[in-house]
């Protein structure tokens, strides 16, 4: 009897101590991502705009780039659609405010990642790593995450570097 | 439509990056400091340096609209892509956090520390209106400028101001190295020389650090790196003269330790052997030299020359014993020296910092003539002027001149050599003679924490009304001003830099904002503006430009009309420029000013390399046309008399001399009075055995020495004790033993005027009658890093200054030091 | 396969410590306190060491500045219990922070001393953070961190170099401290290329390697001062 | 009459279950002021986690201070029990009966410390895992996380071996956590096939664990001998920590069971004569100490390499020479003085010999992790190490809950082999004659010389 109860208040101990390290890490990193605006990308895509349109210096940057509102004031100067979401660009424009974009993808900060490299150079379309995006017609709610074994797998099909260094910074 | 829109959107250039776009663009992105979010936009603006007066061309990385990075920039003739620790740590500087984010005024007392931010206009109308009612009451010669900077657009900015508003109180403490007396009294030069290391065979330097903070470090020690395994042919060889193993010493091919302030001696007894051995350039000395030999003057009176006086009082034997330096080294080195040329020695405040530095630089560069250096490859040249157009001439009215017409504060007639840089205004400011000051303005400048005596200069800012301090840090002197305007950082402003004179070229760095402010900043030379339109009437007429940008490009445009140098290029593009120069050519590059602008601020800059050595009217303007041992313009100094120099006067002799009066040697023995001599060093107390002089230097790391040490560089402060963050003694390691001192001992050092409390290294490279102590260290101002990091020597170091010059000498304290 | 490596002229070098701040720009290491300085725990990845001989009146101070030699036969990488140091193909010694469990094995079997150790969580002033370089991590406390020969400007380099359809020059990929030396003391560049400056130096009869005996083989060489000999040069 | 005596002593025997069955206040307070110092540790080892290393005294270059010197010095005094008693079974040393469980235990519980003071002293302690993950064989550290392993389940099972039939008996004897009694006794009934089984599986284990306990002090030496740095590249580092390691594991056991002695009364079964014969090995160790150490540091004096001098100064004449002298005055004269006459190889005699071993031991660890480290061969600042009071704290919280865990399992089970002693008692009499003879000249030859 005494030593059921011995064995019910370890496991409830260890239980406990799992659920409070596995709601700390939970807790600690908040994971919603709410933008400022909810940018379609679906539409934007069959509209016949190139990724690189807003995303500027995907060709020749390390990071892709989040469009500046001016960007977006090309077309959005007048009403182009109905969606009272572009309401909110001019009136960042009109601020003079940047559209405060939240990121979606976020690599660690000891990987060193470029897309000119793999875009301009290796010719990689966007879709290789970032699928479903073109397809969204909500922005993501939660940040999209890669694995290194994805990049490997890549990388090991092209014979590209696998080398430590050339990746981890 | 939307969808033209778009491809033209698309297909655009995005590279509107151009290298000013940073600059120019009016708005740049809101940016959210924590967020991380990193567009990853990159791009390299060229601006210079101004860490310290090298002048240096830079380039700065900018990654997302934040700096990233500075490095040299490759087509900048001082540095050739290359930069120092100092410069590096630059940013460290621009991203301080002790910055002052905007103007502010002290409501309590002076010190006190009780600020109150206010807006720019409230700033300027207070200080403006202060300056418009003190000429209303003719009180305006009594306002100062004091600029630390002292050079370029900003230092003519300032001289206008004082000449416009009516003050004769500009006074500029550009950094220098103590040889300008020399300079002037024996080649009538008020502009600092050049000089050719890159073609010298031997460069004996007394007391000057070559390679850490003379000029321009980077050049330097680009030469050094030139000499040593890059130029065909053998080694040159460096000897460095000074008390302590400085860096230039130990990079040297060897130290003379010589006891301080008696390097001028040494420089004579090496100009004894030159002459007793007859090794000296006797045809250079006989056409170009004045006072060589004795000589009779138009009144028939015999004067003594300087062969004379070195072959009386200079035997190396009787020198061994002043400078601590054996006969034999000295024999060797001076016949070094001679069979080595072109031979050049070179003075530096190790040498100048004592109450004889005059006469010790004299004695050092009348070595130059001696091997005939001056005017000769591998030698000295004299340094031109940048062609800046002049400012439209301005309109004074009768305050101005009369308070331009009224003696300047602190004018001492009883130093000979006093120019527009003066020493220690604390006297007078304290005494308020002739007259007190009721405004101060501090540009670049520190006084509180580099003067001798900051306690009697403290109780002279008690004095002054009102103390405008221009600096972008809470120092020492802004805690003791009543407004502060701060000043953008270097990366944030435009700005001119005439580069130190190094091997002769006259180079035009351009800073311009490679960020935009970061806090509610002004360009001083802006603020300098506001004040006088808030002053109105004439003084206001004198500054027709908008902004100091304006001013900037209006004076360039001198340097496009003059016809002269280029915008920096590839070197090899350089020397076709100087090959052409050189037959008296020149083609435009520019079609032009606004292309010339533009390519100017692309490039970094303009220069003018060095085309010809043997222009001796321009060389010697002294009133014989020659190099005089036997300064005529100092004798007539001395004899109170106005000298007749000057870019249009070369070759006129002085010929009537008054006796100099009696306090400066006049009678017999007035000859030596103007020739180089040796004189001992003044200290206030006898050194006994139980004391030792206290040698204070500037570590490398700081050179240039603002007011924010960048963390980076104090933590590699003293890497040869293994020292970081804070200041140390350097002992040499017999005597440390002898006083049963260990190795990070916490030891006094205690002068008449007070102690410190320092960490004791046993240093190899100490005099056994020498201590050594950084400067730089011990402020007292609010921050992480530099508060009570360390300690300020100059707190206890006397106050004597040299008497021709008027330059401050704390060459010579005795200080005990025991355990703490 | 390149195989990178530096010269550093001794006989050139000052001593200034340029290239220690630079590559403190460039590879985003924090400063110490003076605390944490007091104790030995400054992180400096190039370091100058500075070696007294001599006695007054005749001292001799000398300054050899210590990157990691990057060696060929690296004592560190062999001691890593998980491969967060390893030596690539291009002879460049690599650290994995995101690998590396911080038993400080490598550091103490570096006979350089070269390696460093995060003992805390590297802290900057708010202000300063924005001028951290992007190209390099962060690192996390706990790590070992060493010179990677700014390892990032050859990614960055070979990118540019694809981009621009052309081969890697040795003048494409420079470290941080060899770009900013004053003296021009440092050299930099492939050598398995005969023709390339830093082999050429490699050939001086001045040319040695730190601590040659422990057969490091590492891949920065030291070039002795020379003397002055005194000829005269007409 | 003989059976009735063996009866009696049998019944004696059974006072071993005292420790277990009994608790006194003094056990409460004992526990007390253990787990006191123990949560001061644990409390120290979380600053640590939250803070990094920055709280330690660590620094460059003496990368490696207290917890490495922990290391190897629990590491060493696990080397006490199995060793030993796997030794002295192989040996048919009869006197070893009462002591081999005390031994066994040591080794079994301070391992966990040895192997926990390399975990504290991890940077990153979270990325333990990748030590299995992404394991590199060449690395002597993995070397050793392999034989350590090898050697906790080798010395447990070994442990456990031993215990099955005493277990057995708490088991009959109907006491509290009867359930884990019957768990770990798996149905022992002391059947004479069973004993068969035991025996067997016994001196197996016994042979096995001796070259894995050299191995694993091998293989911590050669964590230091593998580098090239001064004064740790010596090729007689491997022997020379394994003597070390016996010569503080035998003086950890004696200390042991003096404390256990003294606490439950077992005087009758730790006699002096056990002490006299732990005392007379921990001679011959001091000696063996004595010689490898003397060696090492004549080779490296007589070499006199710079760079070896310079940590062999350090050690005999500077900042560690405290450290060195004090190692030579504890780990070799006391105990020389003490144990090399009968008459002060006594109980107390060999306790303070082996309390001065202990630190010593500890010492010799310290000078050699250290004063290497301190000296790196560029020209830097000479490293300086003054450990903070996390290590201390840490190093104290480890000390005491080994001696926290060793009390808790002296609860839990019989410190004394109570089936060993009774078979010593019951058989082993009979076995000693038997194979007395067996050394001896057989009967025959003696007959024959005596009868003409």
């Amino acid at each position: 009897m005494q030593a059921n109860k011995f064995r019910i208040i370890g496991l409830v101990l260890v239980a406990g101590l799992l659920a409070f390290t596995w709601l700390r890490i939970g807790l600690s990193k908040s994971t919603e991502i709410r933008q400022p605006i909810r940018f379609n990308h679906k539409k934007h895509v069959q509209g016949g705009l190139e990724c690189s349109g807003c995303h500027q210096t995907v060709k020749d940057q390390a990071t892709a780039g989040r469009p500046e509102t001016s960007l977006c004031m090309t077309c959005h100067e007048a009403s182009v659609t109905k969606n009272p979401e572009e309401n909110l660009i001019r009136e960042y424009a009109q601020r003079h405010e940047e559209i405060p974009w939240q990121r979606v993808i976020k690599l660690p900060d000891h990987v060193f990642f470029s897309h000119r490299r793999h875009v301009s150079t290796e010719k990689l379309d966007c879709t290789s790593c970032h699928e479903a995006i073109g397809q969204s017609s909500e922005p993501p709610s939660r940040p999209i995450k890669f694995s290194m074994d994805s990049c490997l797998a890549c990388h090991q099909k092209m014979k590209a570097s696998v080398d430590c260094v050339a990746c981890h910074k | 439509m939307q969808r033209r829109n778009f491809i033209k959107l698309v297909g655009g250039t995005t590279a509107g990056l151009a290298l000013t776009s940073c600059a120019t663009r009016q708005t740049l992105p809101v940016k959210d400091p924590l967020s991380e979010w990193r567009a990853g936009a990159e791009q390299w603006i060229p601006s210079t340096c101004l860490q310290c007066p090298g002048g240096c061309g830079i380039q700065a990385r900018i990654v997302d609209g934040n700096v990233i990075k500075l490095e040299g920039n490759p087509l900048h003739p001082i540095n050739n892509g290359r930069l120092c620790q100092v410069g590096q740590a630059g940013l460290q500087v621009l991203y301080h956090p002790d910055r002052l984010r905007g103007p502010m005024i002290q409501t309590g007392k002076k010190g006190s520390g009780q600020w109150q931010r206010l807006s720019w206009t409230e700033a300027i109308k207070t200080v403006g209106g202060r300056l418009r009612e003190m000429r209303s009451r003719n009180a305006s010669h009594s306002m100062m400028l004091w600029d630390g900077y002292g050079s370029g657009l900003m230092s003519a900015l300032f001289q206008r101001f004082a000449e416009v508003y009516g003050s004769p109180n500009y006074c500029s403490y550009a950094s220098g190295d103590g040889m300008a007396p020399a300079y002037y009294a024996e080649q009538g030069l008020a502009n600092p020389v050049g000089y050719d290391l890159e073609n010298a065979n031997y460069i004996l330097s007394f007391g000057c650090d070559l390679l850490g903070q003379w000029r321009s470090p980077v050049w330097a020690q680009r030469v050094y790196g030139y000499l040593r395994q890059e130029r065909p042919g053998p080694k040159a060889k460096l000897v460095q003269v000074e008390p302590r193993l400085s860096l230039t010493a130990s990079r040297a091919d060897e130290w003379i330790p010589v006891h301080p302030g008696a390097q001028g001696a040494l420089a004579l007894a090496i100009a004894y052997v030159l002459i007793r051995e007859d090794l000296y350039a006797a045809d250079y000395v006989s056409q170009h030299t004045f006072g060589f030999d004795d000589w009779t003057d138009a009144a028939g009176r015999r004067h003594m020359g300087f062969k004379s006086l070195i072959l009386k009082e200079y035997r190396p034997d009787d020198v061994a014993g002043i400078t601590g330096v054996p006969v034999d080294t000295i024999i060797r080195i001076a016949k070094e020296f001679a069979q080595h040329r072109p031979a050049l020695a070179i003075g530096g405040p190790g040498a100048t910092m004592f109450s004889n530095g005059t006469y010790t630089a004299m004695a050092i560069h009348a070595l130059n003539a001696l091997v005939g250096g001056i005017g000769a490859p591998g030698g000295y040249f004299s340094q031109r002027e940048f062609p800046f157009k002049p400012f439209s001439p301005a309109n004074r009215d009768a305050i101005a001149q009369k308070g331009c017409s009224m003696p300047r504060l602190g004018d001492d007639e009883s130093h000979p050599l006093i120019s527009q840089g003066r020493p220690d205004l604390s006297e007078a400011l304290l005494t308020e003679t002739p007259y007190p000051a009721e405004v101060l303005f501090l540009y670049y400048a520190n006084p509180l924490f580099s003067t001798l005596q900051p306690e009697k200069l403290t109780k002279a800012f008690e004095k002054i009304p009102l103390v405008v301090s221009f600096s972008p840090f809470m120092d020492e002197s802004a805690q003791h001003a009543d407004i502060i305007l701060p000043d953008h950082t270097y990366l944030e402003r435009w700005q001119d830099v005439p580069a130190a004179p190094t091997s002769g070229a006259i180079v035009l760095g351009m800073a311009q904002p490679v960020i935009k402010p970061l806090y509610d900043t002004l360009h001083t030379g802006d603020a300098l503006m506001l004040i006088g339109r808030e002053i109105g009437g004439s003084v206001k007429e004198a500054f027709p430009w908008q902004d100091f940008k304006s001013l900037l490009v209006e004076s360039v445009q001198g340097v496009f009309e003059a016809k002269r140098g280029s915008v920096f290029t590839e070197s090899f593009e350089a020397e076709n420029v100087r090959q052409l120069a050189k037959r008296g050519w020149w083609i435009p590059t520019h079609s032009s000013f606004d292309d010339f602008w533009n390519d100017l601020l692309k490039k970094g800059g303009w220069w003018e390399p060095q085309d010809s050595f043997d222009e001796w009217g321009k060389t010697f303007q002294t009133p014989s046309g020659k190099f005089e041992f036997y300064s005529q313009l100092l004798a007539a100094k001395l004899a109170g008399l106005t000298p007749t120099v000057g870019a249009g006067a070369p070759g006129r002799r002085i010929d009537a001399m008054k006796p100099l009066p009696a306090e400066m040697g006049g009678g017999a023995d007035s000859d030596k009075m103007v020739l180089p001599h040796y004189e001992a060093p003044k200290s206030s107390v006898a050194k006994d055995g139980s004391t030792f002089y206290l040698n204070v230097f500037r570590p490398e790391v700081l050179v240039g020495g603002g007011a924010a040490i960048p963390p980076w560089l104090q933590e590699i402060i003293g890497p040869h004790v293994f020292m970081k963050w804070d200041s140390w003694v350097e002992i040499n390691p017999a005597t440390a033993q002898k006083l049963e001192i260990n190795d990070g001992d916490w030891i006094w050092v205690e002068s008449s005027k007070g102690r410190f409390r320092v960490r004791a290294k046993p240093y190899p490279g100490t005099m056994p009658n020498v201590i050594n102590v950084p400067y730089g260290l011990g402020h007292t101002m609010p921050g992480e890093w530099a508060n009570q990091r360390g300690v300020n020597p100059l707190l206890i170091m006397e106050g004597k200054s040299d008497p021709i010059s008027g330059m401050a000498a704390p060459g010579l304290t005795p200080v005990r030091i025991y355990k703490a | 396969m390149p195989k990178w490596g530096m010269v550093i002229d001794l006989d050139k070098c000052t001593g200034c410590q340029a290239c220690v701040v630079a590559c403190k720009t460039e590879n985003n290491i924090p400063f110490s306190t003076p605390e944490q300085a007091e104790m030995g725990r400054t992180i400096s990845w190039i370091e100058i060491i500075p070696i007294m001989e001599g006695e007054y009146p005749r001292p001799k101070l000398r300054y050899l500045p210590r990157p990691c030699l990057q060696c060929d036969h690296p004592p560190c990488i062999k001691v890593c219990p998980v491969y967060a140091t390893y030596r690539n193909p291009e002879g460049l010694v690599g650290q994995v922070y995101s690998r590396c469990i911080g038993c400080r094995y490598c550091t103490a079997a570096c006979p350089y001393t070269a390696k460093y150790f995060n003992w805390s969580a590297p802290t900057w002033a708010k202000e300063f953070e924005p001028c951290l370089n992007p190209d390099v991590s962060k690192r996390p406390k706990g790590v070992v961190e060493k010179c990677t020969f700014c390892h990032h400007r050859l990614q960055k380099a070979k990118e540019k170099v694809k981009a621009e359809g052309r081969e890697l020059k040795d003048e494409d990929y420079v470290p941080a401290c060899v770009q900013t030396c004053p003296a021009g003391a440092m050299y930099f560049g492939d050598l398995d290329n005969p023709n390339s400056k830093v082999t050429q130096q490699t050939k001086s009869p001045r040319a040695f390697r730190l601590l040659e005996e422990l057969g490091t083989e590492p891949k920065v060489i030291y070039l002795t001062e020379g003397e002055w000999h005194g000829a005269y040069r007409k | 009459m003989a059976h009735t005596e063996s009866n009696q002593s049998l019944n004696a025997d059974y006072r071993l279950f005292d420790p277990v069955e009994r608790t006194g206040t003094a056990f409460y307070l004992v526990v007390a002021t253990l787990l006191a110092v123990a949560g001061w540790g644990f409390y120290a080892w979380t600053r640590q986690l939250e803070e990094g290393l920055c709280v330690t005294g660590l620094n460059r270059p003496v990368y490696w201070g207290f917890y490495i010197t922990n290391f190897v010095f629990f590491i060493g005094i696990s080397h006490a029990g199995t060793l030993i008693s796997a030794i002295l079974r192989l040996c048919h040393a009869e006197w070893r009966r009462s002591i081999t469980r005390a031994a066994e235990v040591i080794t079994v519980l301070v391992l966990f410390f040895g192997v926990g003071n390399i975990i504290m002293d991890l940077g990153r302690t979270d990325r333990l895992l990748n030590v299995v993950l992404h394991g590199q064989f060449r690395s002597p550290l993995l070397w050793d996380v392999t034989s350590v392993s090898i050697y906790l389940t080798a010395s447990s099972i070994y442990l456990y071996l031993p215990l099955i039939p005493d277990i057995a008996m708490l088991r009959d004897r109907g006491m509290k956590f009867k359930w884990l009694y019957r768990m770990l006794a798996l149905g022992w009934s002391g059947t004479e096939s069973q004993h068969r089984i035991l025996n067997r599986a016994i001196s197996i284990m016994a042979i096995a664990v001796i070259p894995i306990a050299i191995s694993v002090h091998t293989v911590v030496s050669w964590v230091f001998a593998m580098t090239v740095q001064p004064m740790w590249h010596s090729t007689i580092f491997g022997p020379y920590f394994v003597a070390g390691a016996i010569f503080s594991g035998i003086a950890a056991l004696i200390i042991a069971m003096a404390l256990i002695r003294k606490a439950y009364h077992l005087e009758a079964y730790l006699k002096p004569i056990h002490f006299n014969h732990l005392g007379t090995l921990l001679f011959v160790m001091t000696l063996l100490w004595f010689y490898f150490t003397f060696a090492e540091h004549l080779t490296s004096y007589y070499g006199a390499e710079p760079a070896h001098m310079a940590v062999f100064w350090m050690k005999v004449s500077g900042k560690f020479a405290w450290a060195f002298w004090t190692m030579v005055v504890t780990c070799f004269v006391i105990p020389f003085v003490i144990l090399c006459n009968r008459w002060t190889r006594t109980v107390s005699g060999t306790v303070i010999a082996s309390v001065s071993i202990t630190i010593g031991m500890w010492l010799e660890r310290f000078t050699i992790v250290v004063p290497t480290l301190a000296n790196p061969r560029l020209p830097y600042e000479k490293g300086i190490y003054h450990p903070t009071w996390v290590e201390v704290s840490i190093t104290a919280g480890c000390v005491a809950a080994f001696i926290l865990l060793y009390i808790l399992f002296t609860k839990l089970f019989p410190i004394v082999s109570i089936w060993e002693v009774q078979e010593g008692r019951e058989r082993a009499l009979a076995d000693a004659e038997e194979r007395i003879r067996v050394y001896l000249p057989s009967e025959d030859v003696r007959l024959q010389e005596t009868t003409p």
